[in-house]
């Protein structure tokens, strides 16, 4: 690599973590496939999202110092064209999940002691809350607000539509974990437990493994 | 965003299309109590309340509403889910056409275990193993039909299935496409297609 | 039976998949409201001879609410699809929908797509610090910067990138920025080439 | 100006920067632009690629896109016009031509800067001399004084009246010159050939941008377009590129890669998509040598196949149905009947695609098939969306554009030798004196196909060969011939086509007809469009068609 190109990939990297761009990119695309196959909404990742995207302007802006046709612009663009669709690609799917859960997962939101535990980013929350109101409003329009009084209420807790957590999931384990409880499913007290080794691969419901999945022990692929 | 890669397996809500349409097969009754002033819902009985003894195909919904709490009325099975049928499907699920025996055949059989008494353990059963049975060669012509042929082969499937179907066809096809390295190409978004079509068709 | 019509609203969205969206039904509507105010009515009449000891009547009102609760499900049921279908319109025409789609709207769903699209639109722009990210573009993944595409119909002049514009005339094949083009392709203007 | 490293002078010029492609709808001109177009997606040169047809279609693309490049290549058309005349072109704005229509106007080859021409001009190709065709009048004193400079000096009103006699000497000179110039049209080298070569200076080449070459040269050679001598220096040249880019053997490539043999092929159409006896009684050659639409023909025909030892039914059923055996050895089988059925060009040096396991197509096939695309019968397709399914045909993988191409091709040539067969029948195919003349009958059913150029062109030379091989006297092989044809396809009415073909006898391919046609139509006002690059077809109102041929018989006589 030369110095050049160094200097157009790296950028300005100086506070936070000593985390390289490729690393940053390497745990968003992590983020970005978790995300796809996860029934549920998983924790935003908005600093990895920020520094990418902070990565890619400057990129681009380096890429206009250099000489138009120079081959290696090619290269470049593409790059930032390869980085913006993994962005772009998990932002999707999450907004996705944001607007069909949304009264699920704001009640979720309103719930929580920590905001670090938050699973919206900031932006997120907004948009879920001006989706949720925006829906109800619509509703209390058109029918709501012209059917029996008892019947007006829009009722969260029965209507809002919530994750299937009982899906079935393809993980690969990062840190080995002894004796994850499996529950059986049928409720009839068949429960088992599994040594999850390091690099092994499983099927199974996402539910008893979505704790080891907030904590980065594994990971979905 | 359709395009997005994952099929969220289903699971239905209280908006759900499916779910409303599945809630709505008949389930035969019996009314326990009178329902004053209701006999307008019975089109052969000619009286003003809806007597004790009256019996009825109620939709699955209000049959386990009336159910539930007071005991309003009692339920039997739909004649799909009783012994007769559970013996045809036992011998050979995968021969059955259970579109034409009932289109939801999964998603009313569950919503019918709380009505079905002691019989909850033999239809809980009986869905779980006729999927068993049928899921294989779903699976299979799923991935290997002919576009014109799909059409016949989905027609004797449940709604539950078909969907299941469906799932298949279209990763089976994306697979394809990025076998043959056309994964990439942009196309057309499908509803603009569809709504270009429907133009070109009114017009001509 | 009861909550027939209320049925009728949930099958016509059944039977019109495929990203259809039928007009929007205000007269079946109607009469579901007026079906259930009169149960309501009749119900509020036979809870007051309930409240005073006639315990006969508690089937009626029990099977009367039950169609009451069916009834408000189907109509909410019938408003939340039509309103996902037009948030998947956002996504696939753009922000502004064919005239003919626009008419089978009714005033309230055009409100809540001009909201959608103006919280969609916030979002996108609160991303990152320099502008923020357009999420309708790179809907598959690059393989190349540069695309053949065939245009479709005539689109006349268009602006590929700064002061480089290209005449779109139906039949022409052109070579161009896949990021510049990716819209007209999505709306069926443009058709890539393999 | 003449254009001759194309490379440094026109592939490095437009490095960078966008340009405009106008291709005329011809199966050389699409080849061609599929080489190009490879070529700049492999440097990203954006471009645009409209396709046209008509004159009127260049210069209203043109217009359209004048403002959005500065950068212009026309491919197959233009060459003949005079285009900072016909197109005035902003100052800035550059045009390449690479055109195979001939002869090309003497005002862009001596264009000094905004007209390149990137054709390669034959040996045999004379343009007259820069100081014949051109002179500028101020200069004039010098150059013509020069002689009497010695002499002494002699009377003003004397010198004037020599100089005018010299001028007009000139004048009179400069118009014979380009009259000679101009008279015949014919077709130069395949234009795709030249990108292909293009291509390969760039060492960009690849068996795909060959394929296209060897279609693009196979075209000239099909439709008898190009001088055989320059066909066979053509087709030796692309032999050599095949064996050096086909050499691998097939295990070391993957199996679906393009594959390209030279080999000696049947000069039937598409007979490996049809059945021997169909295609030999629809190609041209062989139809008209053994005249099969007589009973006299028909016996020969069978005759030959007997000697050949090929079961009639095997002969009628589709070639892929045929026995291994018979298909492997028809070739050789004909190779050894051809001279004594008087079919001595039966086989011609030709090649052939192969692609994994799918079935061979010739490049003949390719061309018989793209050439009916081109010209859909379907009415719903316009010219330029026919031209985007040629260019689909050519294109790998899409072997379904390539064979409703043949198919239509089949119904295209079937049309053709209905009509030849009526216009023999009904002895529709008169002497006009200096040439013979024959229409197709308004309400024909079968118009439909006639009114477009090419497969009027082809009509036009099967009626000759026909005729000329029924017709007793040896005069007739000397005559040109002239054929109509109601243009149904045009928005206006009674309009015709008219096409003229050289005579059978003449070796050389050049054609006399654009020139007769426009001098014709200019004398007796006749309203006629001169619309198409191929000069030897002309759009005439049907009103002055009587007119239109008295001028030309004299004209020609």
């Amino acid at each position: 690599m030369s110095d050049n190109e160094e200097d157009i990939i790296e950028g300005s990297d100086e506070e936070g973590e000593a985390m390289t761009a490729s690393e940053v990119l390497q745990k968003l695309e992590e983020a970005w496939i978790t995300e796809r196959m996860s029934p549920t909404l998983e924790k935003h990742q908005s600093e990895l999202v920020d520094c990418m995207l902070d990565q890619i302007n400057q990129m681009s802006e380096n890429l206009k110092r250099c000489k138009k046709y120079d081959f290696r612009l090619a290269i470049h663009k593409m790059e930032i064209d390869r980085i913006r669709y993994v962005l772009s690609s998990y932002l999707r799917v999450r907004l996705e999940k944001i607007e069909r859960f949304a009264h699920h997962l704001l009640e979720k939101q309103t719930n929580l002691s920590n905001e670090d535990l938050s699973i919206l980013s900031p932006q997120e929350a907004a948009y879920a809350k001006d989706y949720a109101s925006s829906l109800e409003a619509h509703f209390q329009n058109l029918v709501l607000q012209h059917v029996p009084e008892n019947l007006r209420t829009f009722d969260r807790g029965k209507m809002s539509v919530k994750p299937n957590l009982d899906s079935y999931v393809f993980l690969k384990v990062k840190q080995a974990t002894p004796g994850v409880l499996l529950e059986d499913d049928t409720g009839e007290g068949r429960d088992e437990e599994v040594d999850f080794k390091e690099g092994s691969q499983y099927l199974m419901r996402y539910k008893p493994i979505m704790e080891l999945l907030q904590s980065g022990a594994v990971t979905l692929i | 965003m359709s395009a997005a890669l994952h099929y969220p397996s289903y699971y239905p809500s209280y908006f759900s299309i499916e779910d409303i349409l599945a809630t709505n097969e008949k389930v035969p009754c019996k009314f326990e109590k009178t329902a004053c002033d209701l006999g307008f819902l019975d089109p052969s009985g000619g009286s003003k309340d809806l007597e004790v003894g009256t019996k009825l195909e109620l939709p699955c919904w209000l049959a386990r509403a009336l159910a539930s709490r007071r005991q309003i009325v009692s339920c039997q099975l739909p004649k799909t889910f009783r012994e007769r049928y559970r013996e045809i499907l036992k011998a050979d699920a995968a021969l059955v056409d259970l579109h034409t025996l009932s289109p939801h055949f999964y998603e009313l059989g569950q919503h019918l275990l709380p009505l079905a008494g002691p019989e909850g353990t033999t239809l809980g059963l009986l869905l779980v193993e006729t999927l068993r049975e049928r899921l294989r060669s779903i699976m299979d012509t799923s991935l290997n039909t002919t576009e014109d042929d799909a059409g016949t082969r989905q027609s004797k499937l449940d709604q539950l299935e078909r969907s299941l179907f469906l799932t298949g066809r279209k990763t089976f096809r994306d697979h394809q496409l990025w076998l043959s390295r056309r994964a990439h190409i942009v196309t057309t978004s499908y509803m603009v297609t569809q709504h270009n079509k429907r133009k070109f068709s009114e017009v001509s | 039976m009861l909550s027939e019509k209320a049925l009728e609203l949930i099958k016509e969205l059944d039977r019109s998949k495929d990203g259809k969206l039928p007009a929007f039904n205000e007269d079946i509507i109607r009469k579901v409201l007026e079906e259930m105010n009169t149960l309501f009515q009749q119900n509020q009449r036979d809870v007051g001879e309930a409240a005073a000891g006639e315990i006969r009547y508690f089937p009626s009102i029990h099977l009367r609410h039950a169609a009451l609760d069916r009834n408000k499900r189907c109509l909410l049921a019938y408003l939340y699809n039509r309103l996902e279908r037009i948030r998947a319109m956002r996504w696939e025409f753009g922000s502004i929908l064919p005239a003919d789609i626009r008419a089978n709207l009714c005033e309230p769903e055009t409100q809540w797509f001009n909201r959608y699209n103006k919280n969609l639109a916030s979002y996108m722009r609160s991303l990152g610090e320099a502008g923020g990210l357009d999420l309708t573009q790179d809907t598959k993944p690059p393989k190349n910067l540069y695309v053949e595409v065939r245009c479709l119909r005539d689109y006349g002049e268009w602006e590929v990138e700064e002061g480089d514009t290209v005449v779109l005339q139906k039949d022409t094949t052109h070579y161009l920025p896949l990021a510049a083009c990716h819209h007209l392709i999505r709306q069926g203007v443009l058709e890539q080439v393999e | 100006m003449l254009v001759s490293d194309l490379r440094k002078e026109f592939y490095d010029v437009i490095k960078g920067k966008r340009i405009l492609v106008l291709v005329h709808s011809d199966i050389d001109g699409i080849c061609a632009s599929k080489i190009l177009q490879s070529l700049f997606r492999a440097d990203h040169i954006l471009y645009t690629v409209v396709p046209v047809k008509t004159r009127s279609d260049l210069v209203s693309a043109f217009e359209q896109h004048r403002e959005q490049a500065r950068y212009f290549l026309l491919l197959n058309c233009g060459g003949c016009l005079d285009l900072v005349d016909v197109l005035s072109p902003p100052e800035d704005v550059k045009i390449f031509v690479a055109d195979n229509h001939r002869p090309l106007d003497v005002c862009n080859i001596y264009n000094g800067d905004q007209v390149r021409i990137l054709s390669q001009l034959g040996e045999d190709e004379e343009v007259p001399a820069f100081e014949d065709v051109f002179r500028e009048e101020e200069s004039e004193d010098e150059d013509e004084d020069s002689d009497e400079e010695d002499g002494k000096r002699r009377r003003f009103d004397e010198e004037t009246l020599e100089r005018r006699r010299a001028r007009r000497q000139w004048h009179q000179q400069r118009h014979k010159i380009i009259f000679d110039y101009t008279q015949f049209s014919y077709y130069g080298s395949s234009t795709a050939m030249l990108m292909f070569d293009l291509a390969w200076k760039l060492s960009k080449d690849n068996n795909e941008l060959l394929w296209w070459a060897i279609v693009g040269v196979t075209e000239g050679q099909v439709f008898e377009r190009t001088e055989q001598d320059r066909c066979v220096l053509a087709t030796g040249t692309l032999q050599g590129h095949v064996s050096r880019l086909n050499h691998q053997t097939q295990d070391s490539q993957p199996l679906d890669c393009l594959r390209i043999t030279f080999e000696k092929e049947l000069k039937l159409a598409l007979y490996r998509h049809w059945s021997l006896v169909e295609s030999m009684r629809h190609s041209l050659y062989a139809s008209t040598t053994l005249k099969l639409w007589t009973l006299r023909g028909e016996k020969r025909l069978q005759e030959l196949l007997a000697e050949m030892g090929l079961p009639l039914v095997q002969c009628r059923q589709l070639y892929s149905g045929m026995d291994v055996n018979l298909r492997q050895d028809l070739r050789s089988l004909l190779e050894e009947k051809s001279e004594k059925y008087g079919l001595p060009d039966l086989l011609f040096p030709s090649f052939s695609a192969s692609r994994g396991f799918r079935i061979k197509v010739g490049s003949a096939d390719y061309v018989y098939s793209a050439a009916a695309l081109l010209e859909p019968p379907q009415k719903d397709i316009t010219p330029t969306a026919a031209a985007l399914d040629v260019a689909d045909c050519l294109a790998v993988g899409r072997e379904e554009v390539l064979e409703r191409g043949i198919e239509g091709s089949k119904q295209q040539l079937s049309a053709i030798y209905r009509q030849v067969q009526t216009f023999l029948d009904m002895n529709q195919v008169i002497s006009a004196g200096p040439f013979l003349y024959a229409t197709v009958i308004q309400g024909t059913p079968d118009a439909w196909f006639f009114s477009a150029p090419h497969c009027l062109t082809l009509l036009a030379r099967f009626t000759l060969r026909a005729h000329v091989s029924v017709s007793r006297g040896r005069k007739s092989g000397a005559l040109p011939l002239v054929l109509t044809s109601p243009d149904v396809r045009a928005a206006q009415p009674d309009t015709c086509l008219v096409c003229g073909i050289p005579p059978t006898s003449e070796d050389s391919r050049r054609n006399f007809f654009g020139k007769a046609f426009e001098q014709a139509a200019e004398k007796t006002a006749s309203r006629a469009e001169l619309e198409f690059f191929d000069t030897n077809i002309i759009r005439l109102s049907v009103d002055d068609r009587s007119k239109f041929f008295d001028a030309l018989i004299s004209l020609l006589s």
